[in-house]
């Protein structure tokens, strides 16, 4: 009788055309550890099959790119034999069972896929999107997550310098938490994951192996119903003092010649380690599991090659090498063990007590991984809705304070302050600005970073909305005087199988690519997390973009918060009052129609590097670019961030004047000069569109025709809700 | 009534504060140790008389706030 | 001055400090791990923040029993000087150095923020560049900063001067709103922020500058 | 054997866990909580099979490690 029945088959999460695959593949019928092995490699997560098509046609090159998608993270050069590597990659079902743990465990995972190239982790962010405040979970959750990525950032030692935080309804059965890590390391010593060299040794460090998290990666690919209850004992506990061990232990070992490749373990844990190790390298591994360092008695084969536990790694090192790479993982306190040997077979081989408990042919299992080109239907366009077609408020600022003050709206400061973004006594832009700045240790230079994507665009108009994340990451890092060098993404979305969902991805990559190509800002790493469905219902199609930028002397980047009475304000770029999806039409109109605002990418380009060139010059004192609520927004959260008001002259020029003040048009930033008429000139002479709309000064926020609001009003309002929110007590269903 | 609330760690979840106390245990030269675990003690004070309701109250109290049911087990000990 | 920092396994703000001891002292700045048993020719030793052991049991536990406590005892004892900051605060009360103890915060949440001190000595090593009663802002980032000492011990921290710096906020329910104190001889120093991230007018302003540069005089004279 | 240590909070000292647990049950909307308080529990295997030697051995790791006796009590019970 046969060992694998059709229901085993399909606990795997495999389709029979997949089973057929495997026994082609195998010639014969696979054991149950050979079929695990099968069932995670060939995961959504770890094979990504409905993507692969289309992750394919992102640009990913640029003279400064050194590494792109493929490896465990990307790397851009930032001169002087500086490498900064960075990835951003997602724990959202994790999270939602276990928000603390799930949290902290994805932030680890991602510290370890930057620290296993060699880099030294600088800068943390975190994107998280939740249901609505109301949605009996949501508090819940919202603290969980919070405390768990500050817990394991904190005791790395890894400042947390930026992120979002956004509620809808779509998220209330699938949370998103997307974290990214950014790392320092020298361009010559950069470690990757292909093993080599036959009959080197196969090391494994870091923790014991557990029980814990067996399917963590097979849960990540299929949609959640009601009784993923039981799927409960997956979840893993995160260990950071152990990780950050690790991390020391792993860059003294880098520090020596002795590592011939690494890999961190991670989603399908020595399973998916082992096999990227071997099948880039071309080559076979034995490996002999008794030896893999056990947490629990009677640890099968089957559960060592699926454990999760974390705070793993596995390398192989150059002959010799073992007794000093052994010393030094000692002195960390950490477990090391020989496990396997390199082999010229092109198998992987698993032994056990004496037998030989899986045999795996490496690169047919690997190149025969799916591929699906997954039908899609193109997201319908939607019909434009003008700003004169748009109610007014009853007044503008309420309107403005009600934008300034709501979940999405209001300050993230109850979260970043649970987080140590200081420690490493390099962060010269916290978080709150447009893009954080760390500087690299040592010098004057410094990396700008921030995370965006704005999901309500996306689902009206995926191409439009992948162009939008690319562009705002891209002025954020310009408002500070950075220059944007290259992206992360996670591609956060529902079920693949749906045509219209499938229609979201690729409209979204189509965005993203274009957007990529113009800014001259490819693609170096990322992440994609499909299936975010609860009971049929998908979450906003949300392609999250992690930007990094580079300034060469970090004394010239700015904030964005008004610098002195006196200045003046000016504005940049074209305002057509778009009111379409747009914060206004959501907040205050409880509407969410219209189109999303068209990006003009070449306009984007054009008043990026004007903006650029003008604050490295010395010209702009403080900038801060539009996006959510518009200009109104813009310059309530620059007086808020200063304690200064403004007053403003209605330059609305024929526009209504709530499209004037909350219109999302892009490719807009707000800069302070103090002098304005050289400014303007200089503007001009660009071909780039600015006015001067006001002056800073006084205590209000004072616009012509609209009405005055006090700054010290407006920050009780943006800095009120989340505290008072999350000050509630804490419901657990 | 005193209620005592033990909250521990489910089997096969791991522990890191156990694990660093054992170490930390076998460095300060305790031999013969061969695990520790660490988990929660709380101790409540309840108006309530009646040892039944008590114990039922402080049940819901473990799943609405005090343990984490994911990854933890708790015991309830009702107390004159 | 002759300076260094202990490490112990999870320390992560000790490369701040030696950093910052370097721009004080013009000179390296040793560090020195746990295991080590030796600091005889220091002027100061230091006891940086971080997470040593995890803050597992309870914080600076593990730590206050590694080898290298015994030795910072015997140099506190030599009269020579210790900084504690944070977790190294927390160190130091554990291993006996100082008295009380940091219990979580009292919202039990991690805090990460400027916070303003009031200055209550300047005639320590540490704190000659100060004015008694100045306001000075550190960052601060902690999750167990929240003093405690019992009636009678409190009593004498007050009663001794010992009283090193209070906070004008009090974020975590610090009793008598300590944030930092000093032993009774008045040659170890434990503080919850960090006065090492405070030396530079691009990150947390220059508030931190005259503490170490009181050390560096103290050790010349 | 195994041992069974408590550690909890000496009366008079400042309890913020517990405070919290109190504060938070009362928003949850349990009457009648008078006070809780949190502490410590931690089981620990050892080898030795002298249940005295046991309880001298853990007493001797409380001290040393397991207990701020400035501010915390303990009780060991040893186990088959
Ligand atoms: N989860 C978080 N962690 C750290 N910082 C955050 C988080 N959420 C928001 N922030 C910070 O709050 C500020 C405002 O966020 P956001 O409104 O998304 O900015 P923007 O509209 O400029 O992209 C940013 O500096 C951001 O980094
Ligand atoms: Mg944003």
């Amino acid at each position: 009788m046969s060992e694998i029945t059709p229901e085993i088959v399909k606990e795997h999460g495999l389709n029979e055309e997949e089973y057929q695959m495997v026994l082609d593949i195998m010639g014969r019928e696979p054991n149950i550890n050979e079929l695990g092995i099968f069932s995670v490699m060939w995961s959504e997560h770890c094979s990504y099959k409905s993507s692969k098509k289309w992750l394919k046609t992102l640009p990913t090159e640029a003279p400064w790119v050194i590494c792109g998608p493929g490896e465990n993270a990307g790397i851009i050069d930032a001169g002087d034999n500086d490498a900064i590597i960075f990835k951003m990659e997602s724990h959202n079902h994790p999270s939602y069972i276990e928000p603390f743990q799930g949290a902290a465990t994805g932030v680890g995972g991602i510290m370890r896929d930057v620290f296993t190239m060699g880099a030294r982790p600088i800068a943390n962010l975190n994107a998280l999107r939740f249901g609505v405040p109301e949605h009996p979970k949501t508090r819940h959750l919202v603290h969980g997550v919070v405390e768990g990525i500050g817990s394991y950032g904190n005791c790395m030692g890894v400042p947390t310098v930026g992120g979002e935080v956004e509620f809808d309804s779509s998220y209330d059965g699938n949370i998103l938490v997307n974290a990214m890590c950014i790392g320092l390391a020298e361009a010559d010593n950069i470690f990757y994951c292909a093993a080599a060299g036959i009959g080197n040794p196969v090391v494994y460090v870091g923790s014991k192996t557990g029980r814990d998290g067996i399917h963590g990666a097979t849960m990540a690919s299929t949609e959640f119903t009601a009784d993923t209850e039981d799927k409960r004992p997956t979840v893993q506990v995160g260990d950071p003092f152990t990780e950050k061990l690790l991390l020391e232990a792993c860059l003294e070992l880098m520090q020596t010649d002795a590592i011939v490749a690494i890999q961190d373990m991670g989603a399908a844990g020595l399973t998916s380690s082992s096999f990227e190790m071997a099948s880039s390298g071309g080559v076979g591994i034995d490996m002999n599991l008794d030896n893999v360092p056990q947490r629990e008695e009677n640890m099968t084969p089957y559960e060592m090659m699926l454990s999760e536990s974390q705070e793993r790694m596995l390398m192989v090192l150059k002959p010799g090498k073992e007794d000093m790479a052994k010393a030094i993982f000692e002195k960390w306190e950490l477990d090391f063990a020989i496990i396997g040997t390199i082999t010229d077979t092109g198998r992987m081989r698993l032994f056990h007590k004496g037998e030989m408990v899986g045999d795996l042919p490496i690169s047919p299992l690997a190149d025969a991984s799916p591929e699906y080109d997954r039908p899609w239907v193109p997201t319908p366009k939607r019909d434009p809705l003008k700003a004169e077609d748009v109610p007014a408020p009853d007044n503008m600022m309420d309107a403005l304070k009600t934008l300034i003050s709501t979940p999405n709206g209001c300050s993230k400061r109850w979260v970043w302050e649970q987080y140590d973004h200081m420690v490493m006594n390099d962060t010269v832009a916290r978080p709150g600005g447009d893009a954080a700045i760390v500087r690299i240790h040592g010098t004057t230079k410094g990396v700008a970073t921030t995370s965006d994507v704005t999901p309500r665009y996306v689902f009206a108009d995926p191409v439009e909305g992948g162009k939008q994340a690319v562009a705002e990451t891209y002025r954020n890092i310009t408002a500070t005087g950075a220059t944007p060098k290259a992206i992360t993404d996670n591609m956060n979305f529902g079920n693949p199988e749906r045509p219209e969902i499938m229609g979201q991805f690729v409209g979204a990559c189509e965005g993203i690519s274009a957007a990529c190509i113009a800014l001259d800002y490819p693609v170096v790493s990322g992440n994609v997390s499909l299936y975010n469905e609860t009971n049929g219902q998908g979450i906003l199609p949300t392609p999250t973009i992690g930007g990094v930028g580079l300034i060469a002397d970090v004394s010239q980047s700015i904030g964005m918060a008004f610098t002195a009475a006196g200045e003046s304000i000016i504005l940049i770029g074209e305002t057509s009052g778009h009111l379409g999806c747009s914060q206004y039409l959501a907040e205050v109109l409880d509407r969410k129609d219209g189109p999303p605002p068209t990006v003009d990418l070449a306009l984007e380009r054009k008043h990026g590097d004007f903006v650029r060139s003008e604050i490295l010059a010395g010209n702009i004192t403080a900038c801060h670019d539009l996006s959510d609520g518009g200009l109104a927004v813009t310059l309530a959260e620059m007086a808020m961030a200063s304690g200064l008001g403004a007053e403003i002259s209605d330059a609305s020029n024929g526009l209504v004047m709530h499209g004037w003040l909350f219109g999302e048009d892009q490719a807009r930033y707000v800069a302070i000069t103090k002098d304005a008429d050289a400014f303007l000139v200089a503007a001009k002479s660009a071909g780039v569109s600015a006015t001067k709309i006001g002056e800073i000064g006084g205590e209000a926020l004072n616009i012509e025709h609209a009405g005055t609001i006090s700054v010290s009003s407006m920050q009780d309002a943006h800095e009120g809700w989340m505290p008072e929110f999350m000050a509630h007590p804490d419901f657990e269903d | 009534m005193k209620a005592k609330v033990h909250v521990t760690l489910k089997n096969g979840v791991l522990d890191p504060q156990g694990k660093a106390i054992e170490h930390t245990l076998h460095s300060l030269g305790f031999e013969g140790l061969n695990q520790a675990r660490q988990g929660k003690f709380i101790e409540l004070e309840l108006a309530e008389t009646d040892p039944d309701k008590a114990h039922a109250q402080v049940d819901e109290m473990c799943k609405k706030l005090l343990a984490n049911t994911v990854i933890e087990n708790y015991t309830i000990d009702i107390e004159g | 001055m002759k300076a260094c920092v202990i490490v112990f396994p999870a320390s992560n703000c000790d490369r701040d400090m030696k950093v910052a001891l370097e721009a004080a002292t013009g000179s390296a700045v040793d560090m020195v791990w746990h295991r080590e048993t030796d600091l005889t020719g220091y002027d100061l030793v230091a006891v940086p923040g971080g997470f040593s052991y995890g803050d597992y049991l309870r914080c600076g536990a593990m730590a206050a029993r590694s080898p290298i406590m015994a030795e910072v005892i015997k140099h506190a004892n030599r009269g020579g000087h210790v900084l504690g900051v944070c977790n190294g605060f927390q160190i130091l009360c554990e291993s006996g150095l100082l008295p009380g103890v940091l219990m979580r915060n009292a919202n039990l949440k991690f805090i990460c923020k400027d916070l303003e001190l009031t200055v209550e000595r300047n005639d320590t090593a540490f704190t000659n560049g100060y004015t008694v009663g100045q306001t000075i802002t550190f960052p601060a980032a902690h999750h167990d900063g929240n003093y405690f000492a019992n009636s009678e011990t409190l009593k004498r921290v007050e009663g001794e001067g010992q009283v090193a710096f209070r906070y004008v906020n009090n974020p975590n329910g610090s009793a008598d709103d300590i944030a930092g104190v000093y032993n009774e001889a008045g040659n170890v120093l434990g503080l919850m922020p960090h006065p090492e991230r405070s030396v530079e007018t691009l990150l947390g302003g220059l508030d931190g500058k005259p503490m170490f540069d009181s050390l560096v005089k103290t050790a010349a004279a």
